[in-house]
């Protein structure tokens, strides 16, 4: 189709960099669409799970079965009030959730959809996700700070704290990967997994995965990692002031992170979008859908971690482990060439 | 209350009489049902009473249970009553006291106890939001169930309701 | 630090233990009960609604003793009647039951001598306003005659399966 | 609109504030205060520097309300007061009416008044346990709790009429007898019980995460309790064995073979963990009283004209702590006064010593394990 | 303003927009977690797995900014009725209040005491009573779905059912 | 003109202007949320003269921490009109002050931008590269091999830098303890 | 290389457009009602007391320093990493006297009890 398009693009004599913009933002509503879609089949997805869990059916009467449950949960936060609170720094406060989706949806420029389908395959691929990941804690403590709100205020202290100590695990974990592979694009670094299950990086990285998924789950704020949110203690933490549609672009860019890091997990530990029979696209669904299921299950199951266990988890156990797994990574692939 | 009653007392709280009878000899102490040892006590004579009952060792009431007024309208007087028990499993050392002060439904006030048992402190402020009890001595003596401009005390048996009407809202 | 580590590993293993716990309760069925499609069955003897019985002719068994409405708590319960002239009988003229008010607490049942009063197995009372949660005389009847249906298989003296009139022994 | 003095003194407080120090509102309503408790927070971060309980947002005159009612009509206020534990709130004040009139109860009716009395205390503690696990974020401990919770209020449905607020007990003895099958019932709730339990030891005592949250937190000593008349699993998680049903048997307990589960450290944990053993002497309470049960009657000879005389203070052991009525009667048929004793209202002193210094976080879960019922506290 | 107004407008085009936004609504009732007394622990009970209220969708927030329904729970006395407004007064509209009990409705058990403002429908406007001491889940999913019903008239000319 | 350079030009327009609302912002957590701003457009800057990782590395450090650290640096402060979200006033300069903060100012932004403009002019630039070199290689190569010592050095930076952080913020507890 | 670039932008930007649209379109249902009780701060339902906004514990700080300090070591790391396989051993102990560095700098850190959460 891309050949097709650069043929009628030449025909009315438009440039190649036209033609790039333009596709640019054909990708760019693709993957929003998709995210969107993920999101709301993860909403229904999560409740289904939970209920499950439970013993209880979840959303059984919107919709046949409640599949239309996200549909009315979407229509009904695009009309309800958009609230500014008083004394809240309008400007920051309606920007932050535009940052907080910008930010995971440019992590998805790199993410690997097959082999090949990668919307660009940057050379820098694994510095941009560490870069673009650092972003939403910006996001967070516009937010937390534009509502004028204590329990914001101290719910985006936490997550910034939280994301900016858990930042370096998880970049250190990347790291690791980029080391097995020799280079820090994905493409290679699905490539360097081809050719069957011993060839997939969880092996040698068994730790690494640890580390990833565990500052993983806390750098996408989920249970047990959810302190941010912490319904419990911080009644909504950083968007207790966000109302209507723009909470739920917080809602929405969560569940596009945790799509991502699923992704992720999948692409840097077990082989990518990959396998045999099925067409990558399907393997990078079933991949992607199994980790965002252990995440749900995890979420599920535990309970929620105390903010100074969250730092010291952080700073005293991943951080080394993920230095270990360095030293370990390093000689692994000196010592084998 | 007489001395031929107190010989029907069960063993373990004829130390307790005693030790009460040994300061306060005036003291007049009636046996209650489940045991407890019931006592008058003035107000005046209260801090005085309270230390020695918590500090002595034959007493060592450790344990406040409770700290209540009754409002007796027709005696013209609001009567404090204090539940008092002593911890422990065994039967031979445990005793339960209930003081019994009256106060002048007029400017009611008594010495607090929150110095002796720091659990008062809630239940005087009890008290005194509900029956304006006046404890002296209390460190943050304010309303506690009812807002703080409320007017009145509503346990006292003249109290009257004195809120306007509310009406329906709709939308 | 290595008191973290360790608790760390210990946290896995305990999240590992914990979520085998949840994904075998995950396959077994779902206990939900599909509210307004199946029901639970109320069992003999919840006390829902207070209401009016009649006799087989469909009569109340009222005598308008107001021993009923003595015995509320909340005084929920307003009754009016007439002697009827001809048979000396009082007649139940109204008798309406605050159902906002009321407790659900059954002592005007066990305070009916008659067996004319019983606790229903009704409890879906919600309404858009306030009047309508007044029951009337004839409401509250036509819920008692509902129940002593020969369906139901209830005996008469337990209407609701409460033991109405002098629970006493 | 009226400030409470609470708030102005915050205000007045905060005209000259300290150095990164934050007021925070912690309720009325808030995910985590069980009701409508407010506590009003001085923060350091998310350090508590100190910590004012407000309460008063749930005060419904039970004790005026009682002196307008015949004693029969107070039961089902009675109910209202602790609603998580409404058998136990009627008995202690069943018990003072009942030796207001002198009268005897068949021990037909003890006997079953024991028997709801412990199922209360087992639908209470699931209760706890479900609040006290959504508090530190486990959902589905929640649920799981609640679900045994149902199975339970069937029987008891089955039995009194009512899902929680019963009006069951009455002045000499109880409303109705137990019905046919109530035995295998509550056996077979009992087993499927003990089975659950295993489960929720697995799913959360076990837990790193909860043991990490809980053990060392919100300590309080054991002359601190004493000092501030803790009861309950508050107190007993102090290591004082204080339980009435064994050092002030009233009813039949004396009767039962059970335990006093006792603390250790005086921690959240250790207040978890007696109630969670005292999961297993009510189940036990219960199996030794449905074997030994006598029949009988189940309600005793109570006069027609119900007469209340002198004054009388009652206690229960309820699951929460020590329930006390203390009952004014001047010879009519409605109490003269009628005071509860409520063991949260004294608890929520103890936030101030356990809370200080500790997190938000483990604010939360400090209120959970102390296990407040605000219709109890503020009555 | 919105396009949508409260009063009803004719025509095709808004009124299957009213009625999408009116099951969007009805669908998707996220109610706040806000418990005051016995009821709120019956409120509980029915978002347990028993009755599971996830199943009409309902969900609980503990922000008012992102709940759509308030249920309260219990008595409302005078020192609560402050705080009961002023939450209601920041939920983000549409918001709609179910009186849950007894006392929420007009006092119940406890009308005319002391302290009890007699329902809170004289601090905020209601939508659906539900009586009950507490009302049972069942009842309270009763009224939960006579809510809905409201909500989807919203705005059309639907004739109401008759009330019972 | 190119593609890259127009998008040269146009970042570095926005940037100077972004730049500029630094300096202006009347609220300091705008004037930190457009420095954040004009860092991510140096890092789109870079990109266009083709050098990626250092893009990358610019997002990394500058947007996502060293903003971050601003952000918690207003936080933090304790100067009521550093956290306070209203305007700040502005006063005129007069005297001395606008000597120290109205002339010195324009006398260093010049001199500054002389010797850019000098080091410019004097630089010998290579070439800039082209399509599928891949930079981060490169650096790693001349990293490890020719400037070995400077990068051991920077660890030592780096240590300096993460102690005195420490040493400063412990220093500042004790002195709050004697204080209160 | 450039145009692999412009993707990133128009993400960006892409991302911040569907934002707007959606408030946009939300614009056209949405009720709006803003009055001074409902613009008050969420305090749990007390009127707030206070700034919303009060000075946190400089503690925080140390946080972002420390990342400030572990990201710039990591910006060294991805060139090491990809050149790892053809420096080899070289390399890699010359980056393990550099992490060893930061390594002391953490250590310190630790035993100072800075990274204690307030």
């Amino acid at each position: 189709m891309s050949d097709w398009l650069w043929g009628l693009f030449q025909s009315w004599g438009w440039s190649e960099s036209a033609f790039n913009v333009v596709m640019g933002v054909i990708k760019g509503l693709l993957v929003t669409t998709f995210l969107a879609v993920n999101a709301l089949v993860l909403v229904l997805m999560e409740r289904k799970v939970s209920g499950r869990i439970q013993r209880r059916p979840g959303p059984l009467r919107t919709g046949p079965r409640g599949l239309l449950q996200t549909f009315a949960d979407a229509i009904k936060l695009l009309s309800k009030e958009d609230i500014v609170p008083s004394g809240a720094d309008v400007a920051v406060f309606v920007l932050a959730p535009m940052v907080f989706f910008a930010a995971a949806t440019a992590l998805w420029i790199v993410i690997p959809f097959g082999p090949q389908t990668i919307v660009q395959d940057l050379n820098i691929g694994l510095i941009y996700i560490s870069a673009v990941t650092g972003l939403s804690v910006l996001a967070i403590l516009m937010a937390g700070w534009s509502s004028n709100n204590k329990w914001s205020l101290l719910g985006a202290m936490r997550s910034a704290a939280q994301l900016v100590s858990y930042e370096i695990p998880l970049v250190l974990s990347i790291v690791a990967i980029g080391m097995m592979a020799g280079s820090l694009r994905l493409s290679d670094i699905v490539a360097a997994q081809q050719g069957g299950i011993t060839n997939w990086f969880i092996f040698p990285q068994i730790l690494g995965f640890l580390v990833f998924f565990t500052a993983g789950l806390a750098e996408i704020n989920r249970a047990p990692f959810d302190l941010p949110e912490a319904e419990s203690e911080l009644v909504a933490g950083y968007n207790t002031e966000y109302s209507g549609m723009r909470w739920a672009i917080f809602f929405l860019a969560e569940y596009a992170n945790l799509v991502a890091f699923s992704a992720l997990a999948a692409t840097f530990f077990f082989g990518g979008p990959t396998g045999p029979i099925f067409p990558p696209i399907v393997w990078f669904l079933i991949k992607t859908y199994f980790f965002i299921f252990v995440a749900m299950w995890i979420r599920w199951t535990l309970p929620r971690i105390r903010v100074d266990h969250l730092m010291n988890l952080g700073w005293y156990v991943l951080i080394p482990l993920a230095l270990i797994n360095l030293g370990w990574t390093g000689l692994y692939v000196v010592l084998r060439g | 209350m007489s001395e031929h009653e107190a010989t029907t007392w069960p063993e373990h709280l004829q130390p307790v009489a005693d030790a009460l009878r040994e300061r306060f000899p005036q003291l007049s102490i009636e046996l209650k049902p489940d045991n407890w040892l019931e006592v008058k006590v003035d107000a005046d004579q209260s801090p005085e009473f309270f230390r020695y009952i918590k500090e002595y060792p034959g007493l060592a009431f450790d344990y406040l249970l409770d700290v209540t007024a009754v409002d007796y309208i027709n005696e013209g007087k609001l009567q404090v009553v204090y539940h008092l028990a002593r911890l422990g499993t065994d039967a031979k050392k445990r005793g339960k006291l209930v003081v019994k002060i009256d106060l002048p439904r007029d400017n009611p006030r008594v010495r607090s106890v929150v110095d002796i048992w720091p659990t008062a402190n809630f239940h005087e402020r009890e008290v005194y939001d509900m029956f304006g009890v006046v404890f002296e001595g209390h460190p943050d003596l304010r309303r506690i169930l009812m807002r703080e401009d409320w007017v009145g005390h509503p346990l006292r048996k003249d109290y009257v309701d004195q809120r306007p009407k509310r009406t329906r809202v709709t939308r | 630090m290595f008191r973290s580590l360790r608790d760390f590993f210990s946290m896995i293993r305990t999240t590992l233990i914990g979520m085998g716990i949840t994904i075998r309760e995950m396959f077994r069925p779902v206990i939900t009960i599909n509210y307004p499609e199946e029901q639970l069955d109320v069992p003999l003897g919840y006390r829902g609604i207070p209401v009016l019985l009649s006799d087989e002719e469909g009569n109340l068994k009222c005598v308008s003793c107001e021993l009923c409405a003595k015995a509320c708590p909340v005084n929920c319960i307003e009754i009016q009647s007439h002697r009827d002239n001809q048979t000396r009988k009082k007649v139940l003229d109204v008798y309406n039951l605050d159902s906002t008010w009321c407790m659900y607490c059954g002592l005007c049942v066990e305070a009916c001598p008659f067996d004319a009063l019983a606790m229903s197995d009704q409890f879906e009372l919600a309404s858009y306003d306030l009047p309508s949660l007044v029951y009337t005389r004839d409401q509250l009847a036509e819920i008692g005659r509902r129940a002593i249906t020969p369906t139901t298989n209830i005996r008469e003296t337990q209407n609701f399966g409460i033991k109405t009139g002098g629970a006493r022994r | 609109m009226a400030e409470t003095a609470v708030t102005s003194e915050v205000k007045q407080d905060t005209t000259t504030p300290a150095e990164h120090e934050l007021f925070v509102n912690m309720g009325p309503q808030h995910p985590s205060t069980h009701g409508v408790l407010r506590l009003l927070l001085r923060v350091d971060g998310e350090r508590v520097l100190s910590l004012k309980p407000d309460i008063g947002y749930l005060h419904r005159c039970f004790e005026k309300i009682a002196e307008r009612r015949s004693v029969q009509m107070v039961i089902p206020y009675c109910d209202r007061t602790d609603y998580l534990a409404a058998i136990t709130s009627e008995w202690a004040y069943v018990m003072a009416a009942e030796k207001l009139m002198g009268v005897e109860v068949p021990e037909r009716a003890e006997y079953i008044r024991v028997i709801v009395g412990e199922m209360q205390r087992i639908a209470s503690h699931l209760l706890w346990f479900g609040t006290f696990a959504l508090d530190l974020g486990a959902v589905t401990a929640f649920l799981y709790a609640f679900r045994e919770r149902e199975s339970l209020f069937d029987i008891f449905q089955k039995l009194t009429g009512a899902r929680m607020l019963y009006n069951y007990l009455r002045v000499g003895g109880v409303r109705n007898d137990l019905y046919e099958g109530f035995e295998e019932d509550i056996l077979r709730f009992l087993d499927l019980l003990e089975e659950r339990l295993i489960e929720y030891n697995k799913l959360l005592t076990g837990n790193r995460i909860f043991e990490s949250r809980t053990k060392g937190v919100g300590v309080i000593t054991k002359e601190q309790a004493i000092a501030y008349g803790a009861s309950g699993p508050v107190l007993r998680g102090c290591g004082v064995p204080q339980d009435l049903r064994k050092t002030d048997p009233y009813s039949v307990y004396d009767r039962f073979e059970f335990n006093i589960p006792v603390g250790e450290h005086g921690d959240v944990y250790s207040r978890y963990v007696v109630r969670m053993h005292e999961f297993y002497e009510s189940i036990r309470i219960i199996r030794q009283a449905i074997k030994t049960i006598p029949g009988g009657p189940w309600l005793g000879d109570v006069p027609r004209r119900m007469k209340l005389v002198g004054d009388v203070y009652t206690r229960v052991e309820s699951p929460r702590g020590e329930v006390g009525v203390y009952l004014v009667g001047d010879g009519s048929d409605q109490p003269y006064r009628c005071h509860y004793r409520s063991p949260c209202f004294v608890h929520l002193q103890l936030l101030e010593p356990m809370g200080v210094g500790h997190l938000i976080a483990d604010m939360v879960a400090i209120i959970g394990s102390i296990d407040i019922v605000m219709g109890e506290v503020d009555r | 303003m919105g396009l949508i107004t409260h009063e009803a407008v004719p025509g095709v085009v808004t009124t299957s927009l009213r009625r999408l936004l009116n099951w969007s609504r009805k669908s998707s009732l996220w109610y706040m977690l806000f418990g005051i007394a016995c009821c709120a622990i019956e409120m509980m009970a029915t978002g347990a797995s028993r009755y599971d209220f996830d199943r009409f969708g309902m969900i609980f927030r503990a922000s008012p900014r992102q709940s759509d329904l308030m249920i309260v729970p219990g008595t409302v006395n005078e020192k609560m009725a402050d705080r009961v407004k002023v939450l209601y007064d920041q939920m983000a509209e549409p918001r709609w209040v179910i009186a849950m009990g007894g006392c929420a409705i007009n006092g119940g058990p406890y009308h005319g005491e002391y302290n009890i403002v007699d329902g809170v429908d004289k601090v905020i406007p209601v939508d659906v009573y539900v009586p009950g001491c507490p009302p049972r889940p069942e009842a309270l999913m009763h009224g939960v779905l006579l809510l809905q019903d409201k909500i989807m008239r919203e705005g059309i000319e639907i004739p109401a059912p008759a009330k019972g | 003109m190119d593609l890259a350079r127009m998008a040269f030009l146009a970042l570095a327009a926005v940037a100077v202007v972004s730049a500029f609302r630094v300096v202006t912002a009347p609220k300091i957590m705008h004037a930190a949320l457009w420095l954040g701003f004009t860092f991510f457009l140096v890092a789109g800057v870079f990109i266009t003269l083709g050098a990626e990782f250092l893009a990358a590395a610019q997002v990394l450090v500058y947007v996502g921490a060293v903003t971050t650290i601003i952000l918690f640096g207003i936080m933090l402060s304790q100067a009521a009109e550093v956290r306070s979200r209203e305007p700040v006033p502005v006063e005129p300069l007069e005297g001395t002050a606008l000597w120290r903060r109205g002339v010195l100012p324009v006398v260093g932004t010049v001199a500054f931008v002389a010797i850019m403009i000098m080091v410019y002019l004097r630089a010998p630039w290579p070439t800039p590269a082209t399509g599928a070199v891949d930079t981060v290689r490169l650096i790693g190569s001349a990293l490890f091999t020719t400037y070995v010592i400077p990068f051991e050095l920077a660890a030592v930076l780096l240590l300096i830098a993460l102690v005195g952080a420490i040493v400063l913020a412990v220093r500042d507890d004790d002195k709050e303890e004697q204080g209160s | 290389m450039v145009s692999a670039y412009t993707d990133v932008l128009i993400f960006f930007l892409v991302g911040a457009g569907f934002v707007a649209l959606n408030l946009t379109l939300g614009r056209l249902l949405r009720p709006h009602n803003p009055y001074p009780e409902k613009l008050t701060p969420y305090e749990c339902g007390e009127v707030p007391v206070g700034e919303g906004q009060a000075p946190f514990n400089i503690r925080y700080y140390i946080f972002a320093l420390l990342f400030v300090v572990f990201d710039v070591e990591v910006v060294f790391l991805f060139p090491w990493a990809v050149v790892l396989r053809e420096l080899g051993m070289y390399a890699l102990v010359l980056m393990v006297i550099f992490l060893f560095m930061l390594v002391d700098g953490l250590v310190y850190a630790w035993k100072k009890g800075v990274l204690r959460w307030v």
